[in-house]
């Protein structure tokens, strides 16, 4: 890995745990937050790819294994990584990889910025939300002793927010592809 | 991750980071076991004691940990309503425990030494080949050092907004804020090859 | 202009950065000097109320710098770091994204985007990206962003940091030009030596108050 | 110091950032100035390897920086802003930082961080905070923190811009004394006019090599 490789992994790694300091929003009885940290999750995958936005995924499962707070509300530790949250946190590096890949098929320079924007926010709901939260639903399930069905209705709370955060993912990717264009450099 | 190095020279200080960090790591395997109400209590007012041995104003203590606070209140709250109630209690002296201790150590342990335990603790992984452990390190020790810059840029911008008259909103500020970040992760790893700090690279 | 300082401080915990300081500021131009920390910046924030005086007050055109609960619109601001102040990542959009909001059609925008590019000259930049602009072309962007949407009084700080003797001289050039009021803080004395009013900051008071010649010498002085 | 550049050029893309050139420098002190986007940096970043030319070859005391896959070890870089240069927070640790996994024991690094805070009488920074130093502060402890490692040759990139008059004095005093060789970019003249070897860059290409009087009377040339 390259310095700047690893350097860029750290800051989208950082990225996801300073939007942590959002606070996190409890709906219903669910144990699993709303939380603006899944879009700092879909940005990695849009700004940095596949790879890259994977490995920022894990620095910062790492950072949490070490019982650091470092997840929204300032949670951290084994209660985060067995927890009924800690399958969408584990899914998380899927989703960004997902979202990363699909990133760089969809996406290129030439496209004219509509298709930029589409294309990225397809990226991101394909990693962000289908198939993230297979992940999180089943793990939910188990932990929390939940029917499948039960904890599949729950998670449907997240989908207007994890929607528009696709949107706004989107929104950054074909903006920095402008402004930063770090594209060609991916893979 | 507000909770970052506090200056002084407690006995958290003094104690090797070593220590403190396998500590933090057993402490949260412990509490997540046992769910003996009186041990999690002890051990909730022993870290309550740690905290309090950093040293720092009664205020800003309370002020940092106010929003971790509220969430364990929460958490508490649904598993009151879920589960029996000494479940929900067990739940919340666990967090509160781990809570105080992750912040005590955080407050006492510079990111130098967590990156040299970090590398340390990685090191045996090292064998299988899939990991450098004096990258893990760096890349750990980077994001802590990241996190607050964000917060810094994050409050820059939104005070040229402040002075251009405009509305703060999340696309205007993420954008400038991660190409700005962006460029100084780019300007950092110049650095960091200028510096020749990873060379067992080349 | 008349920019008002009734024994207006401003601190940050227990650091003092600014001690309370009565002025009446109305000249069309105002110089501001001093060592490195000596108030400078959080003294020019103070006039656009980023920074809110923690005693005293501070009115601007007879506004209460307090009662605004943003920065005031009429007073515009060049960063000491302009790179933090391009919001959108092309220097057009960026123009233009100031002006939105406003009221104005978008036809009336594009015009006052072409308007400010040419009054500057700066046409070429319109297209630019603003992180790969040299030191002097991003300071131009700024101005440009901040001149578009009008203000009566515009603050500069260290606007010819990182510049070449051709853009510091067009800058100066600028300076010279402007109708606005403006406020100038630098440590390129040249920029300010022919203003009648010089504030000379040293340790958060004022140590000097002065025509630029005079506010200079005390400066070396003081830095000697 | 024995810097050649045979033919050494590097493009970004289609924008060339300096012309293929020839030269051989082997002066203890090195100027160089130029407009904005004149391609001063860029000139730099090839001495140590940063940028690796896209023709030609550069080689630095023998060694082609092609060969070497990070940047030469024996070449100090100050960056334009140093900020970005400091990697961990504390100076202290941040200097030792840049020491580590060069088989020094920890009591040795200990050792050479004192010396070179010593070198700087800078002693009291030990324990500041990067983000809470001043201009002139900050360009010290990047100095202490390049310096420590123990380069031959020292790139500084524009080491006085935003410093007040008295800081700027002091890393001009600093300059002077350094026994390593040195090379220095600036739009500030003064630093470099006592240089014998003064770089000028137009436009990627070298308009100067001659002594400081020389060059910088050329500089105003092209900057008027
Ligand atoms: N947000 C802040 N929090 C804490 N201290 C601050 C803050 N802003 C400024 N200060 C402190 O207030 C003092 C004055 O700072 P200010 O930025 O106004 O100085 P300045 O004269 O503009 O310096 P320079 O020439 O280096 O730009 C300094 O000691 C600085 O460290
Ligand atoms: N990474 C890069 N990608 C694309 N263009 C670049 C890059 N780095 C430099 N350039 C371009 O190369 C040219 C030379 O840049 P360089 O930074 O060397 O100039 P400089 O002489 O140091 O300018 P300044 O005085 O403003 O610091 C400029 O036109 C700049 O835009
Ligand atoms: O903090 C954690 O432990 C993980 C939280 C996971 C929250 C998931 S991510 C997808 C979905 N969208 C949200 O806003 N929250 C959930
Ligand atoms: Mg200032
Ligand atoms: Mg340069």
């Amino acid at each position: 890995m390259s310095t700047r490789d690893l350097v860029l992994t750290a800051l989208f790694a950082a990225i996801i745990v300073a939007l942590g300091l959002l606070p996190p929003i409890y709906v219903g009885i669910v144990a699993v937050p709303i939380t603006a940290q899944s879009l700092g999750v879909m940005m990695a995958g849009v700004v940095l790819g596949a790879k890259r936005g994977s490995i920022a995924v894990l620095i910062v499962i790492a950072l949490v294994a070490m019982n650091l707070p470092v997840l929204s509300g300032g949670r951290g530790g084994m209660t985060a990584l067995v927890a009924p949250t800690s399958g969408f946190l584990y899914g998380w590096v899927v989703a960004a990889f997902v979202t990363g890949f699909l990133s760089e098929r969809l996406v290129n320079a030439g496209q004219s910025s509509l298709v930029q924007t589409v294309s990225f926010f397809l990226a991101a709901v394909i990693g962000g939300i289908f198939v993230l939260y297979p992940f999180g639903i089943v793990f939910a399930a188990i932990v929390a002793d939940v029917t499948l069905q039960k904890a599949f209705l729950g998670s449907l709370f997240y989908i207007p927010g994890d929607v528009i955060k696709a949107f706004v993912a989107a929104l950054v990717g074909r903006a920095v592809m402008v402004g930063y264009p770090l594209l060609p450099v991916r893979a | 991750m507000q909770s970052l190095y506090v200056e002084g020279n407690s006995a958290l200080h003094r104690l090797s980071p070593r220590v403190k960090v396998l500590s933090l790591f057993l402490l949260g395997l412990v509490l997540f076991i046992s769910s003996n109400i009186p041990l999690l209590a002890v051990v909730m007012l022993l870290t309550v004691l740690a905290y309090r041995s950093v040293g720092m104003p009664m205020k800003e203590s309370a002020a940092r940990l106010k929003p971790i606070f509220l969430t364990i209140a929460f958490v508490a709250l649904i598993t009151f309503i879920v589960n029996p109630w000494h479940q929900a209690l067990a739940t919340l002296l666990r967090l509160t425990a781990l809570m105080l201790f992750a912040a005590a150590v955080t407050a006492t342990t510079t990111i130098a030494q967590f990156m040299d335990e970090i590398t340390t603790l990685v090191r045996p992984v090292e064998r299988i080949g899939w990991v450098n452990a004096t990258d893990v390190g760096l890349a750990v020790g980077l994001v802590l050092r990241f996190v607050p810059e964000i917060i810094a840029r994050y409050h820059a911008i939104s005070e040229a907004h402040a002075a251009r008259g405009l509305k703060v909103r999340p696309t205007t500020i993420l954008t400038p804020l991660i190409i700005l970040t962006l460029r100084d992760a780019d300007n950092v790893a110049a650095a960091i090859d200028a510096r020749g700090i990873r060379r067992h690279v080349s | 202009m008349d920019i008002r300082f009734e024994s207006a401080g401003a601190s940050f915990g227990a650091r003092v950065a600014v001690e309370p300081l009565t002025l009446s500021l109305t000249e069309n131009r105002l110089g501001v000097i001093g060592l490195n920390g000596s108030g400078k910046t959080t003294f020019a924030r103070m006039i656009n109320g980023l920074t809110k005086p923690t005693t005293g007050k501070v009115t601007v055109n007879g506004r209460d710098t307090r009662d605004e609960k943003t920065a005031l619109a009429d007073v515009g601001f060049i960063f000491q770091s302009p790179q933090n102040q391009i919001i959108l990542p092309i220097v057009r959009d960026d123009i233009a994204f100031g002006l939105k909001g406003r009221g104005f059609t978008k036809a009336e925008i594009d015009r006052k985007v072409e308007m400010v590019l040419t009054r500057f000259n700066a046409g070429e930049l319109a297209t630019r990206r603003a992180h790969e602009l040299s030191g002097g072309e991003l300071q131009i962007a700024a101005l440009c962003s901040v001149l578009a949407t009008g203000p009566n009084i515009l603050i500069l700080d260290e606007p010819t940091n990182q510049l070449d003797l051709r853009n510091r001289a067009l800058v100066q050039k600028i300076i010279d030009g402007l109708e606005e009021n403006v406020v100038v803080i630098t440590h390129d004395l040249e920029l300010i030596s022919g203003f009648e009013r010089v504030l000379l900051f040293h340790e958060g008071k004022l140590a000097a108050d002065a025509p630029a010649a005079e506010a200079i010498a005390h400066y070396r002085e003081l830095a000697a």
